[in-house]
């Protein structure tokens, strides 16, 4: 089992959900976080002082995978994320990684480790 | 001169109408700001919060800097273009002729020159009398900016306004208040059924066609953001009626107070019959606080141009059928045709175009003669207004439907031709990229600022290799120029 | 009909009166909505703001209905069952016959039956008296409306605020200001302590205690969700008041301003006076805005009773005096005994009931018969009232405190028989699992709609192999009908 | 006592100008509370918006006791200390003789001593004079408590505003409004451009600059919390202008209509001047709309010494350079010396201190002599007030000049001995570590509470080994004493 | 060293929380996340607008647990979890599991690897 | 690759992410967690009535880094984390763990492996 992690901007959500219910999976868990960024600063501007957020608003999504799906799915998200990515101009704050899982539990159901996606 | 006099002239003026004028007009101020800024500010989607509260700020006040340079005279002075149009007794023309409304002389008597010697002469200043009418004249304008929002470009609103005001508003108002053709035929409107909110209401859906409609994004995901300001607006339009209806009399006389009474009564009315019908015959049969804040509004628009007329029990009829005809064209007509393609963003047509219809016909049925009578002065008898029910007449009803008709054609015609002409000039539609992030991109707000945003970016420090905590604050200041183009596109990639 | 004539009547009538009355009445209705509205609206927990809204916005539109059919009549017209109570120069009965406020009558000099010549006669048209008396019928229902909120079904409250009304608001107010048996008796109200304040604080606590208490969940997260609509009602509360009390002689005269410089003194007295308790009593040893807005509404509800009747003096003691007692039962009284059983939500019989009483009570010391004086015309001689410190008689005192106590009984009685009679026939409380939601599940309403919410749910569309970015929004809409339940399980599932 | 009748005396007494004169009494008020309260409230960052309501809501009450108790005798009384300074006509001395406006003499017609025979007498009661006035005398600490929030201990600002409205706000009124040394030089203030607004912008930058800046942290992060609460704040602060001037005659006759229409037109054009300056001048290019609201402010504050004095082309004017002025200020100079060093958070020295000098000074240029007369009664022949662009002399100009800097230096050498010296006795500032958390440290409150706060804290139960379900309610309560510090601790680790 | 994961509903933190505090680890990280779910939409109505949300709010839970205790806690909060879904009839939502963990450290003390959960 | 997570409290953020940058690895993911805490509970008050939040709001910190550099960057975290808690007087909610990542893609450069941190 593995842990698909992947940072997207938040207009990107929906196509990864189409693309990974394409693939076959759809269950996924989405959380706001902020990534730090180099290029993608946000301006503001209140009263004439003007204010900078450097942490750019992202969603981390995180699918849990069969083994032999996990390559294919970090690849899926990338693809999506990158489509973005360049929309965008040039975004260095989207990333995909995977991590290990070694035991897991769909409560539903109770069935354990790669059933249990 | 002798009006400048403190305390006030001894004849031709009474205290008492001169501070229930004021104080009307200040509660019918009110509507606009807060009221309809706040109101109109919850019900749209977070990323345009600002936008549409700015947009209602500044139409109040370019509406008033028409209104003094030219518009008021446009709207209740003497008639300019008239076609030789003479109609027995009054009615002369469609529009006033142009003038200030600067200088000392304000402070005369007030007077309407059509009207002279159809009512009693005015017991307060002209002053008085412009800026009850200015009110009126910069609420309507920020009705319609429902039907436009998140998609109207900043630049052209501030154009259109002044001109919308000018051509459109200035004219409905001088036709049926100023003594104008159809005042003439004997058509009536309490406080602006018609002139303000069949008015606005057609002008929102011509105006919302012309610039086609919201991201289909934004469309699907048009949820409000925040229900206690909509509530907190919504109250302050309900009271703040109670200026709109009850000062239209010009005097705080009985039938202002029964103009009060009706209104609340309307409402009252006619927010339960939507809230009713949301109960039994809306899809989840459950009633809702945002639709019968739209059954409030039907009623007190419906009312609007009766509130004076009719009796308590016109009253309550007006706010069952008005109330029950709008939800209707909302449930049904809404997601259909022409009315589902035209993106009326918060269904102004609805809730004023076709509310402001019903209560205008429906004063051809419901006026009661006992309600209200002019005492003629200067030569002609004393007048009333009389629905079909109570003399048998159809007259009062046939000069509602021509004066209704004529407020929707003009307005409607004239609506388009500003924004197709001010289109040649200037984008009226904000491009694609800004209305992915809306506030941010457009006016570099947002209207709940996230607290951690910093005039001194870490990693620029880090980069400066300065640590943030000891440089001045002015680097953040003059950081700004620097870089105007991120904050575009920063914004617009932050939606 | 001669009181139609714009402006209006020479006689029994002035502008300068209509006009503050009219004014006056508008503020109270301010207090209402959105005072009152935004104010309970931000000090309940988030899942329950839209509901709470949507109770006040719906009570004071039934009030209106109820008053216009035949409550008004019940409380200020001619007398109905009198029990041959006859009590020397006024004070018949116990309620008035019901009667409609329609037609262009209306418009005729205003007139309660009962006072006829024990006042001067007023100075505007029943209309004005008819609106200026129905904001305080329609607030009463929502100020107790903060003691059952949480639980309460909506059905419910829609069926029990006409009742209310009707059968216990029209009769305290009958009583005391209709020229009923307390009024004969010589009991003072000078605007509401008993018949609004008493009484909201009764009928709160008895619904609270027939309903039963909140989810033990709620009870013990009760947080409010957003104080910056509790400052902005509490604000209107504060300055509305100067119309609640301000109108109350009838007569913009300088009892009238007596009345609103004694509000605002003892409010800021009672704020102060909170707030120094907090400070240096309560266990944090901090004051605080919800603490500080508790003394103000003690402090306006005080007053009420006694606006008119105390002078500068008296209004500042009145303050301390209820401020402490009200802080002292907030804090040693609530969590003890019944008062810990009954879940009176927002603690209304605390600073509605107990304040109310103890500003009925306090008229009868400090009453000073300086501060008004009826010219009695038709015969009776002209009075004025005075408390024990003034006249050093207990007559006020006495008869206070006996309509003080028959408000306090007649409340509780028929609030209890109608909640219970009601029950019979709807479920007075909301069945646990929709609790858990709240709004959601009542109203499929939140106060703060989260924006990603969709009119193209992604799951559909993909099961429905669709791209959500092409189909037509009216799916959207007739998807409505399918899932009702689902609306219902699923909110209660997210609350 | 004569004018203890109802319905009011038949002499001196109008109830037109009464009905006004409280009404317009209400609008200000409600500028203070809810208007500036939650302006402020939602102008602060979110970690400060309880504080900075609570200490809006406090001094409001504070103010009013002090002009109970001793206050407006000093303001509006007879003279006391006069340095037997002697000025043609009137303009006697520098402060009023306090005494007490308790007691029901305070019914009797309204009356400033020293403008006997100068104004024609008040048509209301005194009553109704000290309400209006003292409206006036609460804003103005509201106003400068935008300089301070932030960082000022709650306890020093309850102390400190009972003595500046004593030693300040009193002195400056005497000297211009009560018939002091200035009004006898005829230097005029319409309603308050010298005594309020520049005497609160002074203040505040004293006050800014006695107590230091906020954290660094927080100046680096001084965002707003809710742009939705500015907006009904500031909405509520235009309209409820028209009662701020429009209530300054003491008449509601043409002066008072034409000093609302001057107040809207000066305010529209600030609102627009800045907004343009925003979309062509600003390192940005875009308009804001908390830069409008600044504009908005700006026009308000202008036009307030000249709002009867000035015609509509004056108002314009007026309007143009005010905000064009403060707008440079805003952005060249608050970035640049003292101006930076000073941290006055909210900028009152620029939109109200510059904005009313601004006004002071133009009416000395712009007063049309045919706006308002005074008719002298006993014996002093009327007279009226004209600049030098009408009547050609300097005069007008000089004395507002000297009116002006009198206001400052006796403003700014009273603020800054009265913060010093009671800064003798309280910390005048929170400590860093209350600053790092806000709210939360100073009152236990938070303006917008999370929801899953609870009362029976899980690891505390798991600890007691109970399961918090069944335990009664009291126990938490109980437990508050139990932790007052870890309450202060534990916040401000939370920050 | 191991790192426990699960999603459940928001009411069920609670006995989550006593449940672990049972099992003798307090320590745990609660954040706010959302799931896609095919059988928990919410549905709200504004204006007569029909709108979906297809994600249903949940927690992430977090727990650092010795090796020895990791399967142990995961049921444990399986079957917290599995309570509240049979409860709200079926829910598609919670899901636990474990991954590696190869270093902790307590920072209050200090404490590096297992002792420091 | 490793994943590196800190739990720190807001207030240090900035000195983390200084910290972080002068180590040469500016990149990181911010996400708003809470957790339980024994010793830092929060007391507020409304309307007399005495709520309590036994979970301490912090700041989840997510780090990509190599596997040489995982070890040093937990100590950096750990650093700034324990000098909060030690200024906040004893903080029980401040931890540092680090995971296995088996493969990180980054997005706008398409690398794999490591230097895709
Ligand atoms: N990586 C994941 N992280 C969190 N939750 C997940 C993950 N993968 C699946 N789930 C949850 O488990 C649920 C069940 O998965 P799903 O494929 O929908 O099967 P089913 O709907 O038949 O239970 C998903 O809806 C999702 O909420
Ligand atoms: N899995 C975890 N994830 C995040 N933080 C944790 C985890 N486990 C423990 N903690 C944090 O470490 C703190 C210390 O753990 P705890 O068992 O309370 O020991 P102590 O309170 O003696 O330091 C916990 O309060 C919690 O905040
Ligand atoms: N551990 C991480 N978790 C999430 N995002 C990360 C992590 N490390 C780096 N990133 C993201 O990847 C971005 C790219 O890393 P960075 O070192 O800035 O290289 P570059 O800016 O050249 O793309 C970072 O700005 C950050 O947003």
């Amino acid at each position: 089992m593995k842990l698909v992690s992947a940072i997207i901007r938040p207009q990107e959500l929906d196509p990864a959900r189409r693309a990974l219910a394409a693939f076959g999976s759809p269950g996924l868990t989405v959380t706001a976080t902020s990534v730090a960024t180099r290029w993608n600063r946000r301006l503001e501007i209140y009263r004439s002082t003007v204010l900078v957020a450097d942490l750019a608003q992202r969603l981390r999504v995180d699918v849990l995978a069969a083994d032999e799906d996990a390559a294919d799915l970090a690849a899926v998200l990338a693809r999506v994320a990158a489509a973005a990515a360049v929309r965008g101009g040039g975004d260095d704050t989207v990333g995909v990684w995977i991590t290990p899982v070694e035991q897991a539990v769909r409560v539903r159901t109770g069935e354990r480790g790669a059933g249990a996606v | 001169m002798h009006f400048a006099y403190i305390p006030y002239p001894t004849t031709g003026y009474q205290a008492g109408d001169a501070s229930w004028q004021l104080t009307a007009a200040t509660f019918v101020g009110l509507m606009s700001l807060p009221g309809l800024a706040v109101l109109y500010g919850g019900l749209v989607q977070k990323k345009w919060a600002v936008n549409t509260m700015l947009m209602a700020f500044s139409a109040f006040s370019l509406v008033l800097i028409v209104w003094t340079l030219w518009g008021f005279d446009m709207g209740f002075g003497k008639p300019w273009i008239t076609f030789g149009a003479k109609v027995a007794g009054s009615g002369t023309g469609f529009v006033g002729k142009p003038g200030t409304a600067l200088g000392s002389g304000q402070e005369a008597q007030a007077n309407i020159p059509l009207l002279n010697g159809l009512m009693p002469p005015f017991n307060f200043s002209q002053s008085a009398l412009f800026y009850f009418q200015f009110v009126f004249a910069a609420i309507t304008p920020l009705l319609w900016l429902g039907s436009v929002i998140g998609r109207m470009s900043f630049k052209a609103w501030l154009i259109i306004v002044p001109l919308w005001s000018t051509l459109v508003y200035s004219v409905d108002a001088f036709m049926i208040w100023g003594g104008g053709f159809w005042a003439g035929m004997g058509a009536v409107d309490y406080s602006g059924g018609y002139v303000i909110h069949l008015s606005a209401g057609t002008a929102g859906f011509v105006a919302a066609a012309v610039l086609g409609p919201r991201l289909r994004r934004d469309r699907d995901r048009g949820a409000p953001n925040n229900l206690l300001l909509c509530a907190t607006g919504a109250g302050i339009l309900w009271l703040g009626w109670n200026g709109f209806n009850g000062g239209d009399p010009y005097f705080a006389g009985p039938d202002a107070a029964a103009a009060v009474v009706n209104t609340n009564i309307c409402t009252a009315t006619a927010l339960l019959v939507w809230l009713i019908m949301d109960y039994l015959l809306s899809p989840a049969k459950k009633p809702t606080l945002l639709g019968s804040i739209n059954g409030m509004i039907v009623g007190l628009v419906t009312i609007t141009p009766a509130a004076g007329f009719v009796d308590g029990f016109g009253a309550i009829c007006l706010g069952v059928i008005s109330s029950a005809v709008v939800w209707l064209a909302w449930y049904k007509l809404q997601p259909r045709w022409i009315f589902n393609k035209v993106d009326d963003a918060l269904g102004v047509v609805y809730t004023h175009g076709i509310a402001g219809l019903c209560g205008g016909l429906l004063v051809g049925l419901f006026a009661d003669p006992n309600m209200i009578e002019y005492t003629g002065t200067g030569g002609t008898g004393s007048f009333s207004i009389g629905g079909l029910f109570f003399t048998g007449r159809w007259h009062q009803l046939i000069v509602q439907a021509g004066a209704g008709l004529t407020v929707i054609g003009w307005t409607a015609l004239m609506t388009f031709l500003i924004f197709k002409v001010v289109g040649l000039f200037v984008k009226l539609r904000l491009p694609d990229e800004v209305l992915e992030t809306g506030d941010l991109a457009v006016h570099d707000e947002e209207v709940y600022p996230p607290q951690e945003l910093t005039r001194a970016p870490i990693l620029a420090a880090v980069a400066a290799g300065t640590a943030p905590g000891d440089e001045p604050a002015e680097v953040a200041e003059t950081a700004a120029p620097s870089k105007p183009v991120e904050s575009g596109t920063g914004a617009s990639s932050e939606s």
